[in-house]
């Protein structure tokens, strides 16, 4: 923190002057300076903190004179926006102080499922009424206290905490981010993240449905991959955008692929074709680190040896090639055969790879140009890159040690939410597979440390249970890959014994979520809430999903708080950073976990054993050590970072305070190419290029006599299948996606500088489509939406805007927009996508997670 | 009293229940244009319906612009009628001379208002105008040569011109007769006196004459100079401003010259000779100005892309067509009915007046189309089309200046008369 | 002496306007520092007015004024 | 001597108007006041469409065409080459902003505490902050900078007084950049001394190609950009700020 006190003395000297002659002359007006006349030296302080508006926690210089914020802008230490901040960054200084906050705890004084009357209670009486209800239905059943948040800024520690304490069911906002990209890669690699490059060394990338402009890619909500990307460029990175739109990848693609949405696993699946069939592929990495080799029954299952000593199944055979026979595929010095037949014992058997390469027949460039509607000749033309740069076989020192070189990767990330996203991720990844890109140097990342996500192994034998389920179908036999989706919950909470639920919630806490607002199938998720009984809401303003069902809502201060610890790394520089509050909080509201400790004191789950306290405790590893909280205190949240800090060898918080950021320098090249590691990707493999453990899911599923449409995509490989969307009735002409701007997408609240900048929410569509329509730009249009199964439609009316960077058929709304929150700025903003899009059976991938493409037709108002 | 008036000539000192209605009227205008312009001042010129250029997609000058040019065009008449009789000797038309000078001083004093009320700081600008202007800026010669120069040279004018009246009226008691003894300022009507004043006003014509061509100038530079607005750089707008100025002034001179010869039943004084002459007039300046609309249209059309294009569009085929075609039909009608008279001889009072009055709505619709489009269509960056519709403020404040104008006039027909005093109720000549 | 004052106003009138635009006003060209925003002498318009006004008043110092003995 | 200006990388332009917001919070103005504009640009038709971004600042012309014709010097050029509006001095004429060619003049048609976004007078928030009016107003822009301490910053940005980019005059003064190049996150706007060969825009201009906007204008330009070329008449605006108060 700098602090430097600057004379504004000067005023007073220079303006008293002419101040009296002019007073008149300025139209009545007094200059400001006049104000200020007085003034004697002011403080100007730079406290440094991270943003918290986004997802990836910026380090920001606060710039406080006298006490009051006057700007934001970017810690220049801080590897993730080296001192730069994103148009929302620097424009939540309005939030901050922003007169529509929720400034005191807040009962409702109408009926519930209608916009809010409210009366100011205070703090021990909001505290007692929630903690009253939350601790009377722990009592009575503990599953029908749910909690959710939509994003929680820095480490989840103190939710984590309260949930764990609590025992209450968590619900979160992945279904309708990328966790079907997520949970591929989790089963195939075993990392947590979807698809990234490493930006320092790649040459040629795939912006598959990356909106570069506008979004962020994996792990970053956008300014940090921008950066990476624009130095890339000028480095000479070649970049391929395959989107329907090219708003996102807008310049900085080399080429366009307008592909028809939600067909990315033909595309994908076409590309792994040519790369086979032009024998552009990575040998040595499919023999040595997947299942490739893997010999596979006529059952589809891995052909296993003997199971030995404890060893629950024995372990999967492959063919070595030197002594022709088939052997465990960890049998050292063999050299495994990656394609072909072999004889075992009275059976000719495939390896999977081989089986692999025969289920790509089908899919030619051909075939994929049909299904994606771009022409073959794109297709093989981005194979044909894919292979030129992948330079397979080459090498690179980095360090002193010799690692494989594939310049070629993929970026990929929201558009893991469609029908087919798990299968879609997996087939995409299959890409920089075949070409050994895997984490090799400018090749395919995922994660920023390569390390084993908790998954990798669970999918090893996906459990599949018998009901009762709980509300979000967990390990049931419909989605037994489950990504909390809560507007399947809704659904769930409607229509229970279709699900084999026996229960519904009954008290919901809300923290910084807005059901209503932000995810798709409003109605639904109306329909639900109409049936809890409690709502409480953690939030610094009135949202939707408040304003209609909250009972209670208690404001929850902004970035006047302290927060942490968050990683501030870049994927290259190795960083840990705090919000340090700026100010005090605004009006009465509070840090989070002061609500936390205050409610759990009152629950009576803060102290003692797996209580609040000692879950913190582990979660910053205070535990067992001289800075572990005490478990009978009550501390401040200074204090638990204080401890925090100080268990990490930092003289305390103050180093926060001080410098923002702790810079742990570059991130060593063994910890983030997984060649460099002792042992290659950590150990975490063979890739599951095969996927047995989905095949067999599948049986489990059919076995508890799921139906087809559950069960259909748990298949071993990637398999296209039409989409459920695509049999609506031919009228509905359009397809609809949803897309992101900067200016709002993730906002927690309308910022008004960004909502001035896009006023009214708008459909795009091509000239083309619109003029056949007798659409003209500007014109308001009626936007029907049509549930392919049920033929429910939903309607909505906006304002036609002309794109010809859009793929005809395609029509997209941006996101996060209409009256999601009780705000002026937001009046008459227009519609959000979300009224129109349907969840459940036909609009949900195999893992639960939501599509946002539903079929529209527009017409003229 | 009464009798005392009825010596007075031109009903000067008569008020009569006409004239007492009409100055009602007229105060009630300027209520409802001082309360409008009382809003803006407030409240900001956000009650008009002007917007920043660009972003906002508006336009920054709108109808007080389009009457700035609009009044100062009006004043273009009296000093060129005045300069004509003296230097071409053109004595069948003094009868309309003092009119003509008074509309000209009215004309341009609502031109600096307009000024004024456009301006975001009038305060302010009453002072720093003064202090600061810059010769540089072609707003310069607006504020000095136009508003200060020229009113100056026109209220000159006006005076010297009024001496051998006032001096007449002088010589009647009543109540204005302290006011006219000043006026003459101990004119006798001597020979000599007659020879100094005719002496003065004939240089006076001869220095007024290139002020007259330069401030007219100056306004159309305003416009002209500017390269960065499509549709206004033109080395036309000066000569242009200067042949549409006459058209108006002109006009509207027929019009006041028309309604005080019913008013005062000036029928002899103000006669068909005198409508005639500016008629034909009239018909002259219509001439030279279409000449330069030609040109400016064959210009705009011809080989123009971009903005200019976007401008010209909008102009002759789009948005604003109507207006200008509508400018087009009322100098092409006017034209026509004063060609015909004119050619065969046979004038008909109404047919003029009409032309007259036509000629002002195309002046007026001419203006706002030089002003307006180029801000609105004609951005050289992509800001897209813009638009503008003035308020009911703009338009009150306005109409408030104009019935200050007209109230101007009305007055001073009742305080001197309107029309040089016939040399028979001259005395002692 | 009636001619020769109105023939120094015209002159004065004019010499005025000139020293006040070329001299006292701001300069004319391009601008490129603060000083070219500002007139060289305050108030310098005002001295070009009042040549523009001296010029016509000439006209009636020409008329108004009495004149000579001898005439 | 010094000549301020900026080369700006439409290279590097990702079109997400960080620069605007950055100048808006820094120089606290009012709504619907962009000093500084990213457009965001379409052409050609589908598939061979074309997008594209390009921020907009004043040009801080040399022949600045808003100098030339500001009636009373309140618009005026610096010798380091900024041109800058002094707000005591101007008298709402708008002459400047029609003269000019790029539409960066904002005249303020409303009073500037009726138009800052927010009801800043809330009973509750003038209570917690113990004053009314903008609470992150910037004190820097009540000063008077340069050699005649003329009020040049944001100022109050008054009814009835034109206003635009300054440049950030009142951070150069601080030795800092402008607001916007200093946030820019990818690094497209470069600020510095185009007379000093050593400073990074002069070394910019000398490696690559570049033009500026209506250079046909002749208003000598002290911004340039790098990058693509300029916009035409085929080029659309898409996402277009189009805010009138």
């Amino acid at each position: 923190m700098e602090i430097s006190r600057r004379e504004f003395l000067k005023v007073s000297g220079a303006v008293g002057g002419t101040l009296a002659a002019s007073s008149l002359l300025t139209n009545g007006l007094v200059t400001l300076a006049a104000g200020t006349s007085e003034a004697s030296a002011l403080t100007e302080e730079f406290i440094p903190t991270t943003c918290w508006i986004g997802k990836q926690d910026c380090g920001m210089l606060a710039r406080v004179i006298n006490g009051r914020l006057i700007s934001f802008q970017g810690h220049p230490d801080h590897p993730r926006n080296r001192g730069k901040l994103c148009p929302k960054g620097v424009a939540q200084i309005q939030s901050i102080y922003d007169p529509n906050r929720v400034k005191a705890p807040l009962r409702r004084t109408n009926e519930k499922g209608v916009p809010g009357t409210w009366e100011k209670i205070s703090w021990d009486e909001a505290l007692d009424t929630v903690a009253d209800r939350i601790k009377d239905v722990l009592e009575r059943d503990p599953r029908k206290f749910v909690w959710q948040k939509g994003r929680s800024k820095a480490k989840d520690f103190y939710d984590d905490a309260f949930v764990k304490a609590t025992g209450a069911t968590k619900l979160h906002h992945g279904a309708f981010c990328s966790d079907a990209g997520y949970r591929a890669l989790e089963y195939t690699i075993g990392m947590h993240g979807v698809l990234h490059p490493d930006m320092r060394h790649t040459k040629y990338l795939l912006s598959w449905g990356w909106n570069i402009t506008n979004a962020g890619g994996n792990k970053f909500c956008w300014l940090t991959w921008p950066q990476q990307l624009v130095e890339a460029r000028e480095r000479g990175m070649k970049v391929t955008a395959i989107d329907p739109r090219l708003r996102g990848a807008a310049h900085f693609a080399d080429e366009w692929v307008p592909v028809k949405p939600g067909t990315d696993l033909a595309m994908a699946l076409a590309i792994c074709n040519l790369l086979i069939e032009q024998d552009t592929i990575d040998h040595e990495y499919l023999r040595t680190y997947t299942n490739g080799p893997f010999l596979v029954g006529d059952d589809g299952m891995f052909l296993r040896a003997e199971p030995v000593e404890d060893e629950e199944e024995g372990k999967a055979l492959v063919w070595d090639t030197l002594t022709s026979e088939a052997v465990p595929f960890d049998t050292e010095g063999i050299e495994p055969a990656l394609d072909g037949y072999c004889q075992v014992g009275s059976a000719e058997v495939a390896t999977s790879f081989q089986i692999f390469k025969e289920s790509l027949e089908v899919s030619t460039p051909e075939w994929a140009a049909e299904k994606c509607g771009v022409p073959a000749e794109q297709i093989r033309k981005v194979a044909s890159d894919l292979a030129e740069n992948a330079m397979i076989g080459s090498t690179i020192e980095i360090e002193g040690k010799t690692l494989p070189y594939r310049p070629v990767a993929i970026m990929a990330y929201h558009m893991a939410q469609q029908e087919l996203g798990f299968q879609a991720l997996r087939a995409m990844l299959f890409i920089p597979m075949l070409l050994g890109a895997v984490g090799a140097v400018g090749g395919q990342f995922s994660d920023f440390t390569w390390k084993e996500y908790k998954n990798w192994k669970k999918f090893a034998d996906i459990s599949v249970n018998e009901g009762p389920y709980n509300i979000y179908l967990k390990d049931s036999k419909f989605f037994p890959i489950n990504s909390n989706n809560s507007s399947l919950v809704a659904k769930v909470i409607n229509n229970p014994d279709q699900y084999e639920v026996d229960y519904i919630p009954e008290v919901y806490l809300l923290h910084h979520v807005n059901p209503l607002g932000s995810f798709p199938d409003r109605e639904e998720n109306i329909k639900a809430y109409e049936k809890i009984d409690f709502v409480a809401a953690i939030d610094p303003w009135i949202s939707l999903t408040a304003d209609l069902f909250a009972d209670i809502i208690l404001p929850a201060a902004t970035i006047e708080k302290y927060e942490g610890p968050m990683s501030a790394t870049d994927q290259y520089i190795d960083a840990k950073a705090m919000r340090i509050p700026p100010i005090p909080p605004m009006y009465e509201s509070r840090s989070e976990i002061d609500i936390y400790i205050d409610l759990c004191d009152r629950i009576g789950v803060l102290d003692g054993e797996g209580g609040y306290l000692d879950v913190v405790n582990n979660e910053l590893k205070l535990t067992d050590t001289e800075y572990a909280i005490p478990l009978d205190s009550k501390p401040t949240p200074r204090d638990i970072f204080d401890r925090y800090a100080k268990v990490n060898g930092l003289e305390g918080i103050e180093f926060f305070e001080r410098e923002g950021v702790q810079l742990k320098g570059p991130v060593s090249p063994s910890k983030y190419y997984p060649y460099a590691m002792e042992e290659p990707f950590g150990g975490i493999v063979p890739h599951r290029l095969y996927g047995e453990s989905l095949l067999v899911t599948q049986q489990k599923m059919q076995a508890l006599g799921a139906d087809e449409i559950y069960w259909r995509d748990y298949t071993a490989l990637p398999t296209w299948r039409d989409l459920t969307v695509e049999t609506s009735p031919p009228e509905y002409d359009l397809l609809l996606i949803s897309v992101k701007n900067i200016e709002f997408k993730q906002s927690r609240t309308p910022i008004p500088m960004m909502m001035e900048m896009y006023k009214h929410q708008v459909i795009e569509i091509n000239p083309a489509d619109a003029r056949a329509k007798g659409i003209e730009e500007g014109d308001e249009v009626v936007v029907e939406s049509i549930h392919a199964i049920t033929l429910e439609t939903r309607e909505v009316k906006t304002i036609a805007s002309f794109r010809e960077n859009l793929r005809p058929g395609v029509v997209c709304m941006p996101h996060h927009f209409g009256e999601y929150v009780k705000h002026p700025w937001v009046k008459g903003t227009g519609p959000s996508p979300n009224s129109l899009f349907f969840t459940g059976e036909g609009y949900l991938a195999n893992t639960a997670d939501q599509t946002y493409l539903v079929k529209v037709k527009v017409t003229k108002a | 009293m009464t009798t005392q008036n009825e010596t007075l000539p031109y009903e000067v000192g008569r008020l009569t229940r006409g004239w007492i209605a009409m100055v009602a009227v007229l105060l009630i205008l300027m209520g409802v244009g001082g309360y409008a312009y009382y809003l803006q001042f407030t409240q900001g010129e956000i009650v008009t319906g002007l917007r920043n250029l660009g972003t906002m997609g508006g336009a920054t000058w709108g109808l007080y612009i389009v009457f700035l040019v609009y009044f100062i065009g009006l004043s273009f008449t009296g000093i060129s009628i005045a300069a004509m009789i003296r230097l071409l000797g053109l004595e069948k038309i003094k009868p309309i001379a003092r009119m003509a000078e008074t509309m000209t001083v009215i004309a341009l004093i609502l031109g600096a208002m307009t000024i004024m009320v456009d301006v975001g700081q009038p305060l302010r600008a009453m002072v720093n105008l003064f202090r600061y202007a810059r010769p540089g800026s072609p707003f310069f010669g607006t504020f000095t040569l136009v508003i200060a120069g020229y009113l100056f040279a026109s209220q000159i004018y006006l005076y010297l011109d009024g001496r051998r009246d006032a001096a007449i009226l002088a010589k009647k008691p009543g109540r204005f007769q302290r006011f006219f003894r000043l006026w003459a300022a101990g004119y006798k009507g001597t020979p000599a006196e007659k020879k100094r004043h005719n002496q003065a006003s004939f240089w006076m014509a001869i220095a007024i004459v290139p002020l007259l061509i330069t401030a007219h100038s100056t306004l159309g530079f305003v416009f002209g100079l500017q390269a960065g607005r499509p549709g206004w750089f033109s080395a036309l707008q000066a000569p242009e401003f200067v042949a549409l100025a006459g058209v108006s002034g002109f006009g509207l001179l027929i019009c006041i010259a028309a309604i005080i010869r019913k008013v005062l039943n000036a029928e002899e004084k103000l006669n068909q000779d005198v409508f005639e002459w500016l008629g034909n007039f009239l018909m002259f300046l219509i001439v030279a100005y279409l000449y330069f609309m030609v040109v400016e249209w064959l210009t705009a059309t011809y080989s123009s892309g971009g903005a200019e294009a976007s401008v010209s569009n909008a102009l002759f085929t789009g948005e604003y067509a109507w207006m200008y075609w509508l400018t087009v039909a009322t100098l092409l009608i006017p034209f026509g009915l004063l060609v015909y008279q004119f050619i065969f001889k046979r004038y008909r009072l109404a047919w003029i007046v009409a032309s007259g009055f036509m000629v002002n709505i195309a002046a007026v619709v001419k203006r706002y189309l030089i002003v307006v489009p180029s801000q609105t269509h004609g951005t050289l960056l992509p800001y897209g089309i813009g638009s503008y519709s003035p308020t009911w403020v703009e338009y009150a404040v306005v109409l408030g200046i104009f019935a200050f104008g007209t109230l101007m006039f009305v007055l001073f027909i009742k305080i001197f008369p309107i029309m040089n005093i016939p040399e028979n109720s001259e005395g002692g000549e | 002496m009636r001619k020769k004052l109105t023939s120094l106003l015209v002159v004065l009138g004019f010499a005025l306007q000139g020293i006040s635009f070329f001299f006292l006003a701001a300069p004319l060209g391009l601008s490129t520092s603060e000083a070219d925003s500002n007139p060289v002498m305050p108030f310098a318009p005002v001295v070009f007015i009042v040549g523009v006004g001296m010029v016509f008043v000439a006209a009636v110092v020409y008329e108004l004024l009495p004149e000579n003995s001898d005439e | 001597m010094t000549r301020y200006g900026m080369v700006i990388d439409l290279n590097r332009c990702t079109g997400c108007r960080a620069c605007m917001t950055a100048c808006k919070v820094e120089n606290n103005t009012p709504q619907a006041n962009f000093w500084m504009n990213v457009f965001r640009f379409e052409e050609n038709e589908y598939p061979n469409t074309r997008v594209w971004f390009m921020p907009r600042p004043c040009m801080h012309c040399n022949n600045a065409a808003c100098v030339k014709v500001c009636p009373t010097g309140a618009r005026f050029k610096r010798e380091d080459g900024l041109t800058l509006t002094d707000w005591e001095r101007c008298i709402g004429c708008r002459y400047c902003e029609v003269a000019c060619p790029y539409g960066v003049n904002y005249f303020n048609w409303k009073a500037p505490e009726e138009n800052q976004y927010l009801d800043w007078d809330d009973a509750e928030l003038v209570t917690e902050l113990g004053n009314d009016g903008l609470p992150y107003a910037n004190p820097d822009l009540e000063l008077s900078y340069g050699p005649e301490d003329r009020f040049t910053a944001g100022g109050g940005h008054y009814k009835g007084v034109v206003e635009k980019c300054t440049f950030c005059v009142h951070r150069l003064e601080n030795d800092l950049i402008p607001a916007c190049a200093d946030n820019c996150p990818t690094d497209v706007i470069n600020f510095g001394d185009l007379d000093d060969p050593s400073s990074k825009v002069s070394m910019l201009l000398g490696e690559k190609p570049s033009y500026r906007l209506l250079e046909d204008v002749g208003t000598d330009p002290n911004v340039y950009y790098i990058g693509g070329t300029p916009p035409n008449s085929e080029t659309r605006q898409i996402e277009e700020i189009k805010v009138r108060v």
